[in-house]
């Protein structure tokens, strides 16, 4: 039998090793795996290399990760916003490098890895300094930049139901990068709310197929979601609010 | 200062202008800040399907307070709400989607534009600014109609219209028209040129502020 | 209130021009828009470049309409199945073109044509024939070759339901290349069992988001799919088949 | 034609002798033809996932006669069925998982592999034929392991194991391994080495036949 679910954030980041390339899945905290990268500081591996869109916020999950000198290069981009003080913080230190992406190219070069492509030609940022060095074409009178796959040793990302077999679904914009990063790591570990049982999830609407996926943990619910209804939310500033009627 | 004297239009007037030229069944990205204005401003008995580029096309207006799902936010990190016939969708297909040319329009803010239509609105370039581009060049290049929402002037009085852009660009010859406080632009393959007035705004009084030429020169 | 369906098949393939390059989706017979052939066979535009996984099979469908003369230029990966007579005749007597493509990289270039990428390097064909006089390139120690996007003029593809708006959800592997035929052409025409209420397609299960979609029209349940219920098919020879209870 | 006196097994155990090789959990493309046949001696107890190219993870076995879904069919357009934790995908998210290395194993039938790996099986380069490849160039190049299932010898007595292929080529040095009828070769960096000998057969005598080293030369 095929089960890739373990009973641990500890178990699901065990191995990862110094050096690595980590993705970390989320925009902004919507699919942000906290509980894994909470896993990841205890774990210890430092001299990381992290791809994700933005750098953190706050105190807690990536920032926090951050905030323990576990990171030395960023690939995002985005990393600039309202509470992304750690960040902000090491990199006026000089204490953190940082690669700078376009979104869209971000996106699709993290697609390139897990699609086998060697590498495609971008319009995006196209006679900017972003583009700055890199190979540049026409085709068909449209100017190109071209863009490289962005591989990693790991992905950690989150997702709202898992199956044993590693099937996945995700909810609302708490999608964004998790299915791209899932085929482009090595090793895919997934946090889910909830396991369920192989044959729930409706195969139209699996989102991630389990080849992509190695480890899923279960970490419960969220605040704001119990059971797969949204019970409410917390707003930007954490203020818990009332359920939808 | 010569603009101090030239009538303009609200912010709020501006994105309702936008608003104005937005027709139904167009597929639309509205910009982090401003332009996100411009959602307020569409006329509710218009289909338009609001795209963000975090996933989602039926994006829905700001939830009640207090009715904040953490899951579901637009590009600026705000909670929102997604409608009836919406569909959500990862990174690189969102991005495939602007990238494709399957927008119809998108409306963004701008530290300049220049004559031939090249953006500059992600860096100052200021030395030690911390770099932060998102999903600004792809916007910038990826709808078929690139809006820019704009005060026509700096707040020390400089155009933001150029002969050519002096910051780091976003993207290039991507501006269709700019929306400013004083007037409408259209980007034409010969610079600048004006589309609509504002107020008692003339376009000599234009040109004294921007310091371009507005008119065929035959 | 935008509305995206129409009454008719006619209707739906109105304006097609001669000369014009059409994506026909479907992997054999399955999701193979054959409401759509038979209207454009009827419509009656020619000189067609036709972009399709296969052929077409037996008489009908797509095989009608190469038998019909209406198509200049083939490009497909497999052309040859046990019952494409009508393509092998034309072929044989030369009087269709025939570009061949491998199926992998047949999708890929569709893909990119929807997703705005000038060229990809692709691993797949490296070697062979079929990458005779392509750009050749080495990456990371393993040989590439470029690719370029396939678009059209027209799309013609058939879903199991959509709304609308023109989103859309498919039926098993009858989905294949529809997904990625609506993204790459001007405009897309799509053929369906039902509509249904916009919101009622489950907006995280939606495969084809409607801003691909320009045309739906319904045709009607097929014989092995009524309601959305599997009430029993034809196997390849064409036999009835029981429920499945 | 000393092929002739030499043990061989039936295509069904070379089915079984090549299902015994696959693990528990292994994603695995059993292309068009003989290889279908792998999945009848698949270890009913053992979860290994099929992938077909057409957009199906978790695909089972034929449906019994009278239920076919003429919507859920195998790369090879007969009807199948799918279990339970499958999951639907289109063309190019399907050719991805192939492309980006993520299948375990794919299972090719061949006209012709080279000493290098290459793999030729999909034209004979027969004057006048139709050529038609469908994804067997993507299946060549993709899967971590690609195992060849053939006969060793076509009917007219000829080694389809050769130095070069004279056929056209499907990959380059992509086959892992080759079972055929007589004996289970590996491909390695110095040509075939034999990893299994089936019934009576030599090394000396696979040698006679196919007219390639098998053995190193130190």
């Amino acid at each position: 039998m095929i089960d890739k679910t373990l009973p641990s954030t500890a178990a699901a980041v065990a191995g990862i090793e110094d050096g690595s390339t980590v993705m970390i899945g989320g925009f902004g905290r919507a699919g942000q795996p906290v509980e894994l990268i909470d896993a990841l500081i205890e774990q210890g591996a430092g001299d990381l290399t992290i791809v994700s869109n933005n750098a953190g916020n706050g105190d807690t999950g990536l920032a926090a990760l951050l905030a323990k000198g576990r990171v030395r290069r960023m690939i995002c981009s985005f990393p600039r916003q309202h509470d992304s003080w750690v960040f902000d913080g090491l990199y006026r230190a000089g204490e953190i490098e940082l690669e700078i992406v376009p979104q869209g190219n971000l996106a699709e070069r993290i697609r390139a890895a897990g699609a086998g492509i060697g590498a495609f030609f971008s319009p995006t940022g196209v006679g900017t300094e972003l583009a700055g060095g890199k190979e540049e074409r026409t085709i068909d009178g449209r100017r190109y930049v071209l863009e490289y796959p962005i591989r990693a040793d790991i992905a950690l990302i989150s997702a709202y139901r898992g199956d044993r077999w590693g099937n996945l679904v995700y909810r609302e914009t708490a999608r964004n990068f998790g299915p791209i990063m899932a085929a482009a790591a090595s090793t895919t570990v997934v946090q889910v709310d909830e396991v369920v049982e192989l044959g729930a999830l409706d195969p139209e609407a699996v989102v991630t197929p389990g080849i992509f996926v190695n480890r899923v943990v279960p970490v419960g619910s969220r605040p704001w979601v119990q059971g797969g209804a949204f019970v409410g939310g917390v707003d930007i500033e954490g203020r818990s609010c009332q359920v939808r009627s | 200062m010569p603009g101090a004297l030239v009538t303009r239009i609200s912010r709020e007037e501006l994105a309702a202008r936008i608003a104005a030229d937005i027709p139904e069944g167009a597929y639309v990205n509205l910009g982090i800040g401003a332009p996100t204005l411009v959602a307020n401003y569409l006329l509710a008995d218009l289909e338009i399907i609001l795209h963000t580029e975090n996933g989602l096309l039926g994006m829905g207006p700001a939830p009640d307070a207090g009715l904040i799902d953490p899951d579901l936010i637009n590009a600026g990190k705000q909670p929102v709400t997604a409608l009836a016939g919406a569909a959500y969708f990862h990174h690189a297909d969102s991005f495939g989607m602007m990238r494709g040319g399957h927008l119809d329009i998108c409306v963004l803010g701008a530290f300049q534009v220049s004559a031939t239509g090249d953006l500059a609105n992600w860096s100052t370039g200021a030395p030690g600014a911390i770099p932060a581009v998102g999903g600004a060049m792809d916007l910038a290049i990826g709808a078929k109609d690139v809006f820019v929402m704009t005060d026509l002037l700096t707040k020390s009085g400089e155009s933001k219209l150029v002969a050519e852009c002096v910051y780091p660009l976003t993207g290039v010859g991507c501006v269709s028209r700019v929306y400013t406080d004083r007037a409408v632009f259209d980007v034409t393959g010969d610079g600048f040129r004006v589309r609509e007035l504002f107020g008692g705004t003339t376009i000599d009084q234009l040109e004294q502020l921007i310091r371009l030429d507005l008119r065929n020169k035959d």
